[in-house]
This record gives C-alpha cells, structure tokens and sequence, in this order.
C-alpha cells in the first residue's frame, strides 16, 4: 500500500498515478488546517470513505502510516517508544507503531507533521483492538469519537438484526457526529453519486485480481498485491482517481497478459513461474523485500491472498457498492470485511482460491500482532489442505515489528515448502531432495 | 539502641549483615557471605549470620529484629520479611545517600528500581522469566573462557573491538559465545561484547522506571564487576542519558543492608506503638 | 577407497558418518562442539575415521567370532583409554604453564602441586573408567575430567590449603588448549597400535595370532581413505568452512537420515542441546513439515546440561537416576537457565532428587509434545533423534505420552540415532556423487 | 450440622480442581433429556438457559496442572493460554457430555475459537454471543434484545421445548438471590479480609461455574456463616484492588501468593459473569428486555467494554479502589491478552491522577515461578506499609 518501495526500477503510468495520488493526499492532511480541511481518523476495514467525502473531510488511516514506518524502519524505535510508556509488549504493534510515532512528532512521510484529527471514526470492523486503540487516541486528541459496532458474521451470514443495528449506528450516531464535526449537512444523493464511483472501480479491481488465474499469472496478488489495494482500501474509493487507477491498472494487465508475462518484481519483470501459492495473512512490512525477494528469487508467485480483501471483499460473493441501497450497502460492506467472517467461511474462501486459481499450496504468514487473523490459522490450514489435498506451509513474522522477523528462519521454511511442492509434484518419486 | 540482622538470601550468594542503630545514627557491625554452589542455603544462612554476630561480638539474644530479604520467608530464626526491592533501595540510600535509583544485578535477576531519597521504590522494572543476561550466564561463559570471576572486569575494559552478542537467549548467546572463541576474538572482546548486552538490557530497564537524572546504584554482586560499570556508563553516554551510574565495594550487601536497617526501623516503630509482641 | 562423510556441527556435539560407495557406515565420530568450531569438525572426522580403521580392521581379520567380538570391544576400550590418558597428560603438562600468572604468585608452588595431586588421581581412576563393564559417565573428556576435577579437586585443595577457586581457574584455562588440539593421524596409528597389545593381552583363546591381528590392523591403517564428497549440516553449519553446495539444511538432514534408518518413518522428533524439532517425512524422505523451537532453548538438551552440572554429575547419569523415582514432581518453567533454581527450589521444599529429575525430564518432553503437535502430531512410524533419545528417563516419558496421544505407533529409538543428522548428510554426498 | 470453612473450601477445591466436570456430568445423568451449555468468560445472560432447564457451564481453560499437548497444535505461542486449554479439554473429550458452547464477545481470540467449534463440532449447538458496544436502548439495546431471541430459540430448538417468560422470570429471580449473595462475599471479604481469604472466595466464585446456581447460593451462604464465626488472626497486609484477570484465570498458587506477600485482595474481577449485573433485574413485565437494559444500563465496567465517553473512561476503577478503601491496585493480566493490556495504560493513568498507587505483572494460568509475583507484591505491600506509616 505504499508508494515508494516500489518506485524506482519500472514505474508503469498505474504506478506514478498512485504515486501522485497519495502525496496528493498526504498532502492534503498535512496541509488540512491551512486549507480549513477537517480530518477524520479511520480504519482501513470497515472505512467509510464514501460517507468522509460526503462531509468534505479528509481520511488519516493509522494503519497506513504504521505501514509506511515499518517500510521505512522507523517502526521499531517507535514500537520501543511504546513500550517505555507502559504498553505492553505482548499487544498489536499496530498501535504502539502510531502511539509511537504521536510520540515524535507524527511526522507524516512528506516530512510534515500531521494534524490532530477533528473526529476519530471508530469502525470496529473484524477486529477487538480497532476499538481499544481509538479509546487510547482519544486520550491524546481528546476529540469527538464515534463508534461503529459492527457485529462479527459468526454464522457465514448477515441477519437482518446486524444489518439494522449498523444502519441505525449510521444514522443516529456515525452521520450526526460528522455533521457536527465539519458543519456540512447530510446529503444522501452524494453518496449514492461517490458509491457508483466505488462500484466502477471496484469491478476493474476484481478483474485485476483475478487475472491471476492465468498462467503465467501477470500479476503478484500478495506482495503485488498490496499495491493493488492501496486506492480502494484507502483514501479513494469512490473518487474519479480510483477508478482512472483502476483502468490504468486494467489496461497494463491486459497488455501483460497478451504478452504471457509474469508480474513485475523489485528487480524487473519476474522469470519463470514455477510455483504458485495462495497466501493468507498480512505481509510483514518491515522486511517487505526481501520477504518478497525470497518468493521471486524461487519462481513463486502469488495468485490470491487473504490480505487483499482485508478492507472489503469483493471477489468471493460479488459484493459491490450500491447506490440505491447506499446505508444497507455501507452496513453490508463493514460486515463482510475478510476478518469479520467466520472461520469456516474464511476456510471456504482460501480453499475455493487454491481451486479457482489452481494453486500449488497455501502459505500462511502468521502475524505475532494480529489475533484477529492469527488465532485459529492452524487449524484453518489443516482444514484447506484436507479439503484441497495440497500441501501448506506456515510461517510466523510480525507486521511491524522488525524484532520479530527472522529471515533465515521464514528462508530455511520457504525452502522447504517449495521442494516438498515439487516433490508433491513428482508424484513423491525420486528420492533426489537436495 | 537497636540492634538488628539483615539476611539476604540470593540465588547465588548468602549474605549476611548485624547492625546497631541509635538516634539514626547506624553502625555496621559484622558482615558475612557464603556462596550457595550445592549446599544448603537455610544452613548457610545460619552460617553466615553466626560468622557476624561473633565478629559483632554479640549473641543472639542481643539482636532485636532479624530480618530477612530474598528468597528468606521461610528462615526459621527470622523476625519479619522485607522484599528485596525494598532492602536494596534502601540499601543503596546507606551506601550513597545521593542515589535515586537502583540496579540490581544478582545471579539469575536484574531489576532497575526508582527511588526517592528516602529509599522509598516510587516504580521498578525486572526481567522477565527469562534468564538470559544474568550473572550466572556471565559466570559460564567466564568459566567457558578460563578466567576467574575477579579478572572480569578488568579484561572487559581493555576490549577495543566488543563483539555484538546478538541471542536474545542466555542458552543461545553462550553458543554465540563459543562461535566467537572458533572465529579467534579475544576473550577482552567477547566480554566487553557481553556487557554491553547486557548493560543494554539494563538500561533498557532503567529508562522504562522512568530514572532520568541522579545518581543510580548499582548494588548486587554483578556491581563488583567493573566492567559491566563501564559498560554501563558507556551506554548511558551513548544514549544521552544523564544519571550517573555507580558501583560501590559494599554493593553486594545492599540487600542485607537495607533489611537490617528496616529491620532497626520497623523494631522501633511497634516498640513505639507498643505492639512488640505481634512481632515476634 | 572413496569415502562420502556427513558432519552434523551441532550446538553441543558435532557428529560424522563416514560411508563408503556402497553407502555402508563404516565409521561414526562424535565430539564436543564447545570449542573450536573447525577443530570440532576436524576431530569428529578423524574420530570416524578410526571408526572406520576398526570397521577395516575387522575386515582384514576376515572371521567372525565371540572372541573377534571382544578383541573389537576392547580395542575399542583401550583405544579410549589411551586417548584419555594422552589427554590427560596434555591437561597436565598444559596446566602448569598457566601457573606463572601473577595472581597465583604467592601460591605457585602449592597450586601446581595440589593440581599434580589432582591429575594423578584423576589418572588412576582411568584405569577404573575405563574398565570393562564400567559405565562411562561421558562421552567426552573433557566431560568426565571436568566432574573427576570437581569431585577431587575441593578435597585437595582443603588438604593442600589453596583456593579451590584457582585451581578451577587453572584447570578452565587449559581445557580449551588441550580440548582444541587435533590429534594427527600418527598419533592415532600410534594409540590404536598401543590398544591392541593391550586388548590382546586381555582377550582369552583368541584364534588370530598377535602379528597377524598386528598385521591386519597396520594393514588397515594403511588403506588411503579419500574424502570423496562431504556434506556439512547442523546449527553450525555455516561455520564450517565447505562451499555452499556442500551444506544442508539440518531439517533435511534429519528428515533424510531418519528415513534411511528407518525408511517407514513418517514423522522425527530430535531434540538436540538447543532446538528441539518435530519434521514429518513422506515416504520418500522428503520433509513434509516441521517446527522447531525459536529463539528459546527452553527444554532441549543443555537444558539436562544445566542440571548435570547443577548436580555436578555425568549427563549420562540423569536418566538412571530419574528412573528411580516415585512420583513426578510437576515442574512448569523449562527455561534452561532457570533449570538450576528449580532444582534448588524444589530440594529445599523437600521433594526427592530423584522424583524432581522424572519432572524435570518429564518436563522436556511435554515441551517436544507441543511442537510435535504444532508439526502436525505424530504418525506412524515415529522416530526419535538426537543426544537426548539416549536418555533413558526421556524415551520413557515420550513412549508413554505419545501412547496416550497417539495410540498404538511405532516408536523407533536407536542409541545411534545421535548420528542421524550426520547419516542423512553422508547419503546427501553419496547422492551428490553417485547419482 | 453446620458446614465448616474448610470443609465447604475443600469441596470447592475438588471441584476446582476437577477437569472431567464430574459434578456436572452428575447432573445432567440425574434426569434424562438434561442438557449442559457450555460459556467462556466474560457474560452471557444464565438466566436463559436455566429457564430452559439447562445447567450452565463456566468454562475457564484447563488450569495450571493440565498438561496440554494438542493445544499447541491450535495456537502459536503468542496467543494466551485459554483457548489451547480449552481446545485440549475438549479434544481429549472432558467436554463431550456439553451440549452446547457460547463464545462471549470478548476479543478476537475467543471469536475465533468459536469457528473453531463450528469446524470441530459439527454436531453441537455451537453460538458466538455478540453484546452490543453501543449504549443506548433503541441501538445496542434493541440489537442485543434481539440476539438475545435468537438465543432463545436456538436453545428452544436444541430441547424441543418453548422457554416462557415466566420461566425467564422464575430464573431471574434465581440469579438475583444468587448475585446478592456474591456481593455479600465480596462486601464480607473487603470489610474483615483476614476471615475470607481471597483463594478461599476466589473457589467459592468458581463453584459457581459448574454447580446450579441454587446449590451454589446455599453454599456461600454456608461459607458466610461459618467464616464469621470462624477466629482468624488479623495480618499487617495492605488492601488492594486486582485488575485484569477477568478472562484466562490466574493459577490459584498466585492468588495465595499474593497474599502471602502482605496484600489483602479486597475487590478484583475474577468470574464477572457472577456480578456482571450491578442491580436486581425486574422480574416481571418483557424478560428479554428488562435483561437488555439491565445489560445496556447496569453491568460491570471491564476492558472488554467499550466506553462511549471519553471523560469517564477508567474513572471505575478509581471508584472502585475508593468503595473498597483499597490503597493500590494490581493489575494482574494473562499474557498476550488484547482487552486487558490495551486497556491497562488508560486505566493506570486514571490511578495516577487519583494518586493511587500501581503495579503490574502478567501470568499464564499454568504459570509456575511465583518467586516473581511474591516479589513484586510484596515490594508493593513493604512500600506501603513502611511509607504509610511514615509520612
Ligand atoms: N567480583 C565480582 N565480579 C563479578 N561478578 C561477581 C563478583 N562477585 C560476585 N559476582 C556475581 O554476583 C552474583 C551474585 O550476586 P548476588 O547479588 O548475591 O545475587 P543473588 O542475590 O541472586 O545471589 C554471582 O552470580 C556472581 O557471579
Ligand atoms: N548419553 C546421554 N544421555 C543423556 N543425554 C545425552 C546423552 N548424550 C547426549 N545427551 C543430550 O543430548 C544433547 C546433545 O544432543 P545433540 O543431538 O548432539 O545436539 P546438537 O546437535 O544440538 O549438538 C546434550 O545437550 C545432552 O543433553
Ligand atoms: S490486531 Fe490485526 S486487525 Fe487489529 S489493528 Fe492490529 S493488525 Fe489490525
Ligand atoms: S530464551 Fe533462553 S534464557 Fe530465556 S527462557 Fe528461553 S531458555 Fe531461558
Ligand atoms: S485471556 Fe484475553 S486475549 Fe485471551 S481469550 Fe481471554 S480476553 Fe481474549
């Protein structure tokens, strides 16, 4: 989700768009006080990007400057900060990358200090500590906080009960509170108006990922991925930006493919594919290259991922964004985030992708941070491999916390996986394992 | 005039102090320590506190509160218990009235404790379950190298090129450390290397107390190692840090100190409020 | 010949198998890692090549037999003893270069005579040590001459009124030199020839001749033994000084041994002196899965280490004792460094040694149970590996809990098995060069 | 005869100790067509399934003696302790007579367990039960209302049988006798800490998982008689609130050393579902409503539970320590747990302001070394003994 740490070696015209997109907006934020632009602080799952706009605000993401530290390996120092405050190291390094980073200055990449938000807009979508990191950031900003519960879908499905519970948050609580916070009226019509703009974009989003499913696949939907995501998950669904992105993004896809090429890597166009995997988890960010460095130096490519429907799904039943049911489809959107399913559908969802994309395998990088994704990924992966017959691996790093990767040892796994898949390959034959 | 015992007993070493104090005024007595390698250390304890009391020149029946500190709940011969956060604050205030925080770096146990100038612990900081960075782990690879534990220091300070022990893991640093010996660094290297780890962790202990400035104690017997200090002093310099660390040749007896002081103390104070008998 | 040689450079022990085009095991060596890193890998060699000098010798007699059985085993045990008693001279002479440090100036002359009083007496238990029948308490000298100089030491150091202190330190100083000599193939020739008049001497109506079994064995000594191809693996690997096309990863080594040692084996636990891995291998040997303990050492090998040095015992003593107890005292922390202040906890609340050791034990087992079950629990067949399958208290444990876990698997314990990681990487020099 | 202290603690003690649940087995083979649901901290409404004639089960991980070997499989290292017990007692099928399982919401890791059960336990009446974080009736209430039907029917499905309203508020009356009698322990122990150790209350409230609440009311009513009149000598301890331990359970070893260490517990938050509810609910009118706004209006504040006003977040806990004239608190949290050290540094920030002093350590419930916690206890109680009386 990040601009630079991809930027130098082939810059795509997608690439300089996102690029520009998001200095634009850093910008923005960083500017937002001199411009009289309110800023609202949100989470990437859940986000109501669509309903910010409506009220003329501008969206700081924690997350995404977490993301952003940890690439930059600001992110320790600033996790260290935390911890000699009295957090505790055991908890989302999330948090104590952003409690950190307040601490120096909260210095947005552009170099400029960010903000205090006007309003912090606390989705608690799919995971238990969105809810208590606004709780801490209201301690410090002391600003107007609002709270959108949405309900975890533990039965594989949305009742109307959660449905009606969210729209009624988002009319009595979540839309009064922005209100007052910009001093910009409702107007529903705007948001049915940026909700088309979603749906377009979300539409050349999916083919995007899902032309993975051919081979060569012409695109990484993990490391790749992430980049992929960025407009949508963020600060720009349902602007014109995204959906220019997404064409962009669309046009060179399709060029790829015409040409049987791979995906493009940090060092050129990626050679031979010889593996590939569907991956669950978050990446660690840290580390993000050479993490992916270890998968495209073997010939892997990642066909499908759990971390790219984080900030909403939209392959797996087809949701999109609804102007004529704008409340009901925003409601609909927060509860079918990836980590607010249940387990068996996030299950069903990995092993559909190892089929749908004829997958080697599934690679779980389990993340030290994440109890929302992490607990229960064990048995998530004895139940793909059963369900698939296709061999899994498992490996443990953190998001953005540089002392918990450990790159011989994510290697030492990584190599084992990719000859067992080859041996599996074989038919389990010769005896050649070296 | 009271006259009172301090008993701390450690993972690794009994100590053993007699005291008498009169209008505030205290006067240390008789000292003792016995190194519990694999014997009793109930026994020692007895010991040790024999060994003062005939330096002392005093019986048992002379001492008014015997108290204990570290693992000594259980001492038979006891008057009360102390823990030892508070007898080695208020062992660091006897040594150095200036100190306002203390280290305390024993066998298996590091803790970094703020204090006020009463010895009174306003916060601390301990290591974990984990044992990594503690004496014993220094005193294996010591013996690993075939130096004795009085040479330390010294060898540790003249290390121009400290080697960096990376294991976070005492267990996996002392196969660091036997790496370190086959690629042919100097034992004075290694060693610094490993005060320096440690004198990280330490600090890391120290600045989340909240110690800014002030004189910090070390106390326990790691303090008699002088080049952990100056590792210690080092570290601070590096990360601007202002407090002044400090050792001290009484530093092992901190804890035994301060519980013959409270001891003193907490006597004078039922005796005072006239509830003796509860105490003993 | 060609020879194909596995070394496993493990964090306590490094190991070598030596086989030959055949992939017959002509020899294993094993040695103490805790030194010199190139020396451990160069001694453990050597030691697998005497090995293979007794495997050739054996050759060279040509005839099976009780009393061949016996001139082999005390051969074997003489060779010991002759390596021992070298290495305890070394020690000795070693030492007393040390004395000249300042610090001992004013008790030189006591010092060096309390340490000759100690290496005498040392030296007249060898014979005992190395008796027939006796039970060694180690395989490593510096093992059982470090305990032997505890043990006596204290003593002689009341008697000769010097700091026991001291002569540790004296003692800590030599046995890195000594422990970081290789001895050279002459020296080798010359102790085994120096066995074998001792083990013939012993061995009653042997039916070779003297100067004929003196003949078979120089002859033996003589065969050249090239080093075809060697495969380097283990926590130290990268320390060893191969390109990087001789070195594997231990997880395959293992998987890869276990497998030809046992070729139904489907799932490997070895639990070495600091990593502790749970491997599940398919038919062909290949790694299917495995875990391994990460940055703690909580629970593995040195963790027995710790408290045989607590004890002040031989490693090879825990388990015979453990054996004895009772009941099994629950023990919850299994940090290695810590093992010492459980042990000195649990005896002043008054519970046995012997109970507290089944716990201890007990303990390093439920800890493999937990990454076996994180690598995907245990099929059948199971192997055990590494230093720790030779204990017998642990074997125990794990048979009874992985039959309470797993039902009725077949569980393969072989006191060979310390040499896995090492087979599986002499089959990967074999593979390297005959496939 | 009148029950002694010991031996009502030493009933509790079995059945604390007890993880096959044989006393609750018992009752269920008592009376054919019996059923036992099963719950995990924090709060589920009991009141219902004792209206369906169903005994519920507090379910609290293993403990510190069991030894979990298949847990690991479930959970990495870095995930607390009790759900790899919990999945241990039931894959070593200690919970196959438990018809069915709630999962409160609470944190993630409990969320995920419940999938796990799904995934498991195909057969099992298997229920994540969702609370509302939002405060206002015609919101979360209604919401909540609502689960709270959905509830209801699932278990009238499981026993083919309608649970009434009156049922409902038969039993919540049930649990309003049941809950005064807890806060009477509690208000007991605060007042004369030396007669009710907090180990001993501590089983006391763990009986109450697994026994019919009747029982259990009968027995702290027992165990308030008989500790009364019971002749403790009063200890120089200092009194202090734990916080913190309102999910994974502390190993009981712990609890004693505390006290043992010179600090009297006189309020903490072990088993709230026990006085989750602050007031008496009505028992009569819309039962699922007057539980909604009990729930909405009147529960126990914890880490788990969101606070919508930022001035009053953590000012409970200050009220709290106030109520029960405690003079510090401990806070003492499982590791690796979300809810709780999240929340610790608003909450210790609130103490400070107050000038309450604090400290903090983790445990695991099968924690073994309680060296530290004696030490840092008793560093704690020293501190305040000696400076108390000082200044
Ligand atoms: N002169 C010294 N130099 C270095 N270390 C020392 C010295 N004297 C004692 N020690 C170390 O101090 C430790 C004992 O310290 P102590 O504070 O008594 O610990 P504990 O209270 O845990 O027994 C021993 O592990 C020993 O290694
Ligand atoms: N005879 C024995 N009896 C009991 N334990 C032993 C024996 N020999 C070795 N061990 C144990 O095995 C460990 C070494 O195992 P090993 O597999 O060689 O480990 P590594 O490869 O890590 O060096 C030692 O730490 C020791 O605890
Ligand atoms: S726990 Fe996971 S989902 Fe929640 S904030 Fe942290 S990383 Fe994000
Ligand atoms: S990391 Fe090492 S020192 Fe720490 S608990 Fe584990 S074994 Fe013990
Ligand atoms: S102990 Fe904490 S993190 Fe673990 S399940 Fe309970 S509330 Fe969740």
């Amino acid at each position: 989700m990040s601009a630079e740490a991809k930027s130098e070696v082939i810059k795509e015209p997608s690439m300089l768009k996102q690029k520009e997109m998001i200095a634009n907006n850093y910008d923005k934020l960083t500017s937002a006080h001199e411009l009289g632009i309110k800023t609202a602080s949100t989470f990437v799952p859940g986000n109501l990007n669509e309903l910010i706009m409506c009220f003329d605000m501008a969206n700081n993401l924690p997350e995404i400057n977490a993301i952003q530290n940890g690439m930059r390996k600001k992110s320790g120092g600033m996790i260290m900060d935390a911890e000699r405050s009295g957090h505790s190291e055991d908890v989302c390094t999330y948090v104590k990358a952003d409690i950190g980073m307040m601490s120096k200055g909260n210095i947005a990449p552009n170099g400029k200090p960010m903000p205090a938000p006007d309003v912090l807009l606390l989705s608690y979508t799919g995971c238990f500590t969105f809810m208590k990191w606004f709780e801490l950031l209201r301690e410090e900003y002391k600003c107007p906080t609002t709270m959108l519960h949405v309900p975890y879908e533990a039965d594989g499905k949305i009742t109307p009960n959660m449905r009606d519970y969210v729209v009624k948050q988002l009319k009595e609580e979540v839309i009064p509170t922005l209100e007052q916070a910009s001093g910009v009226k409702f107007d529903i019509d705007r948001l049915r108006e940026y909700l088309r703009n979603s749906a377009k974009a979300e539409d050349d989003l999916v083919w995007v990922l899902e032309s993975a499913k051919n081979k060569p696949s012409p695109v990484d939907c993990y490391f790749g991925g992430v980049y992929y995501i960025g407009p949508i998950f963020t600060a720009f669904r349902g602007t014109e930006d995204a959906i220019e992105y997404y064409q962009l993004l669309r046009k060179e896809v399709e060029e790829r493919i015409a040409a049987g090429k791979g995906p493009i890597t940090p060092e050129g166009e990626m050679k031979e594919e010889k593996y590939r995997l569907v991956v669950e988890g978050p990446p660690n960010w840290t580390s993000f290259r050479d993490f992916w460095k270890m998968f495209y130096d073997e010939g892997a490519v990642v066909v499908s991922s759990s971390y790219t429907k984080v900030g909403g799904v939209y392959d797996y039943d087809g949701f999109r964004h609804d102007p004529d049911n704008p409340l009901e489809s925003l409601a609909d959107y927060c509860l079918g985030c990836y980590t607010n399913r249940n387990l068996p559908t996030r299950v069903d969802m990995l092993a559909r992708y190892i089929e749908e994309y004829e997958a080697d395998g599934l690679l779980i990088n389990s993340i030290k941070s994440c109890n929302s994704f992490s607990a229960g990924q064990l048995m998530m992966m004895r139940e793909v491999e059963e369900r698939t017959g296709k061999p899994a691996a498992f490996i443990e790093t953190d998001l953005v916390d540089p002392r918990y990767f450990s790159a011989a040892n994510v290697k030492n796994r990584l190599e084992s996986y990719f000859q067992m898949v080859d041996q599996k390959r074989k038919g389990g034959g010769s005896a050649a394992a070296a | 005039m009271t006259i009172s015992a301090g008993i701390d007993i450690g993972s690794g070493v009994v100590k053993a102090t007699v005291f008498s104090v009169e209008n505030g005024k205290d006067q240390w007595l008789g000292r003792a320590d016995r190194r519990i390698r694999q014997r009793d250390p109930f026994q020692l304890a007895e010991e040790a506190y024999e060994d003062c009391l005939s330096q002392a020149g005093l019986k048992r029946d002379d001492v008014q509160y015997v108290a204990t500190t570290g693992e000594g709940e259980n001492v038979t011969f006891a008057t009360g218990h102390f823990y030892s956060m508070t007898t080695h604050a208020r062992g660091a205030i006897y040594m150095e009235p200036e100190a306002r925080a203390v280290l305390d770096v024993g066998a298996l146990n590091g803790r970094a404790i703020l204090i006020d100038e009463r010895g009174k612990v306003l916060s601390y900081r301990m290591t974990s379950q984990c044992a990594s960075g503690s004496g014993q782990f220094l005193e294996n690879i010591a013996r690993y190298l075939g130096i004795a534990q009085d040479e330390i220091g010294q060898l540790s300070r003249q290390g121009e090129d400290p080697e960096k022990v990376s294991g976070i893991c005492a267990v996996l640093a002392e196969t660091d450390v036997i790496n370190m010996v086959s690629r042919n660094i100097s034992p004075s290297n290694i060693l610094r290397g490993i005060h320096e780890s440690m004198a990280g962790r330490l600090i890391k202990l120290l600045k989340a107390t909240g110690a800014k400035d002030g004189l910090v104690m070390m106390t326990g017997g790691l303090a008699l190692d002088s080049g952990l200090v100056s590792a210690m002093e080092d570290g601070m310099k590096e990360q601007n840090l202002t407090a002044e660390i400090r050792g001290h040749k009484d530093s092992l007896y901190a804890g035994a100190i301060g519980a013959a002081l409270w001891g003193a103390f907490r006597y004078e104070k039922l005796e005072s409020l006239g509830v003796l008998a509860k105490a003993s | 010949m060609k020879t194909f040689i596995g070394i496993d450079l493990g964090s306590t022990t490094t190991k070598a198998v030596l086989m030959d085009e055949n992939r017959e095991i002509l020899g294993k060596g094993i040695t103490n890692s805790r030194s010199n890193y190139d020396v451990a890998a160069e001694v453990t060699k050597q030691e697998a090549k005497v090995g293979a000098r007794f495997s050739l010798f054996r050759k060279q007699l040509g005839e099976d037999g009780d009393d061949i059985d016996h001139l082999l085993e005390d051969l074997e045990r003489n060779f010991r003893l002759e390596q021992f008693l070298t290495e305890l001279a070394d020690l000795r002479e070693t030492s007393s270069g040390f004395l000249d440090n300042p610090r001992f100036a004013d008790q030189k002359k006591a010092l060096g005579e309390a340490l000759d009083e100690v290496f005498r007496r040392i030296g007249e238990e060898a014979i005992e040590i190395y008796a027939p029948g006796a039970e060694r308490k180690s395989d490593f000298f510096r093992d059982i001459a470090g305990s032997r100089f505890m043990n006596i030491g204290e003593a002689v150091a009341k008697e000769a009124s010097v700091e026991f202190d001291h002569m540790l330190n004296v003692y800590d100083k030599s046995i890195i030199d000594v422990e970081n000599r290789i001895p050279d193939d002459s020296t080798v020739s010359r102790q085994l020839m120096a066995a074998l008049h001792r083990a013939i001497a012993a061995v009653d109506d042997l039916h070779v001749s003297e100067k004929d079994a003196e003949t078979a064995l120089r002859k033996a000594l003589d065969i050249e033994m090239e080093e075809t191809y060697l495969v380097g693996t283990g926590y130290g690997r990268v320390r060893l000084p191969f390109p990087k096309e001789h070195i594997r990863s231990e997880i395959l080594c293992h998987g890869l041994g276990a497998h030809v040692m046992y070729p139904e084996t489907r799932t490997v636990l070895d639990i070495g002196g600091q990593d502790t891995k749970g491997i599940q291998v398919d038919p062909a040997g290949i790694v299917e899965n495995f875990q391994m303990n990460d940055r703690c050492a909580a629970g593995c090998g040195r963790y027995l280490g710790y408290i045989a040095d607590e004890m002040n015992v031989g490693l090879h003593e825990l388990g015979p004792m453990a054996m004895k107890a009772t009941k099994t005292t629950r023990i919850n922390s299994t940090c290695t460094v810590f093992a010492g202040a459980e042990l000195r906890d649990r005896l002043a609340l008054g519970e046995r040694r012997e109970d507290i050791l089944a716990g201890l034990h007990r303990a390093i087992i439920l800890r493999a149970m937990s990454i076996l079950s994180r690598a995907g629990g245990v099929k059948d067949q199971f192997t055990f590996t590494g230093g720790v399958a030779k204990n017998e208290a642990a074997t125990k444990e794990l048979r009874k809990l992985v039959q309470e876990n797993y039902g009725d698997v077949t569980i393969n314990i072989n006191p060979e098995s310390i040499y896995t990681g090492a087979l599986g990487g002499a089959t990967f020099a074999h593979r390297a060069v005959m496939n | 005869m009148a029950k002694t202290v010991q031996e009502i603690t030493d009933r509790c003690q079995v059945l604390f100790d007890d993880i096959d649940f044989t006393e609750s087995r018992k009752w269920k083979e008592a009376e054919p067509g019996r059923k036992v649901i099963g719950y995990m901290p924090v709060y589920v409404p009991r009141e219902i399934i004792h209206a369906a004639g169903m005994l519920p089960l507090g379910i609290l991980g293993g403990g510190a003696d069991m030894e979990v070997i298949h847990g690991d499989a479930y959970y990495q290292s870095y995930i607390c302790r009790i759900p790899r017990s919990t999945i241990e007692l039931a894959v070593t099928k200690r919970l196959d007579f438990v018809d069915g399982m709630l999962f409160p919401s609470i944190c993630d890791v409990i969320r995920n367990l419940s999938g796990i059960w799904q995934m498991m336990f195909k057969d099992k009446y298997v229920r994540y039960f969702d609370v509302p974080q939002n405060f206002k009736d015609g919101i979360g209430g209604t919401f909540y209302a609502n689960e709270m039907r959905e509830f209801r029917e699932g278990l009238e499905r499981l026993s083919g049988r309608k649970i009434t309203d009156e049922a409902i508020n038969n039993s919540i009356a049930v649990f309003n006798e049941n809950r005064r009698m807890v806060n009477e322990v509690y208000d007991f122990r605060s007042e004369t800490p030396w007669k009710a150790p907090s180990w001993e209350v501590y089983l006391l409230m763990r009986a109450g998982m697994v026994l019919p609440v009747e029982e259990h009311t009968q027995m702290m009513q027992d165990y308030l008689d008989a500790a009364k009149a019971e002749d403790r000598p009063l200890r120089d301890n200092c009194r202090i609130v734990l916080n913190g331990s309102f999910c994974e359970q502390p190993p009981l070893n712990m609890v004693k050393s505390i006290e043992m260490a010179g600090c009297y517990v006189v309020d903490d938050d072990f088993m709230l579902v026990n006085r989750w509810l602050l007031e008496d609910v009505p028992t009569s009118g819309d039962p699922i409503a007057n539980l909604a706004t009990a729930f909405i209006h009147h529960s126990e504040d914890t880490a788990a539970k969101y606070e919508p006003d930022g001035e009053k977040k953590g000012r409970w806990l200050v009220q709290k320590v106030k109520d029960r004239r405690a003079e510090g608190v401990i806070f003492a949290a499982p590791s690796f747990c979300d809810p709780a050290l999240l929340d610790r540094p608003m909450l210790a920030g609130r103490l400070k302001e107050a000038g309450v002093p604090y400290i903090s350590f983790k445990y695991a419930e099968n924690s073994g070394q309680m060296q530290p916690i004696r030490e840092q206890a008793g560093t704690f109680a020293d501190s305040i003994k000696l400076w108390s009386e000082a200044s």
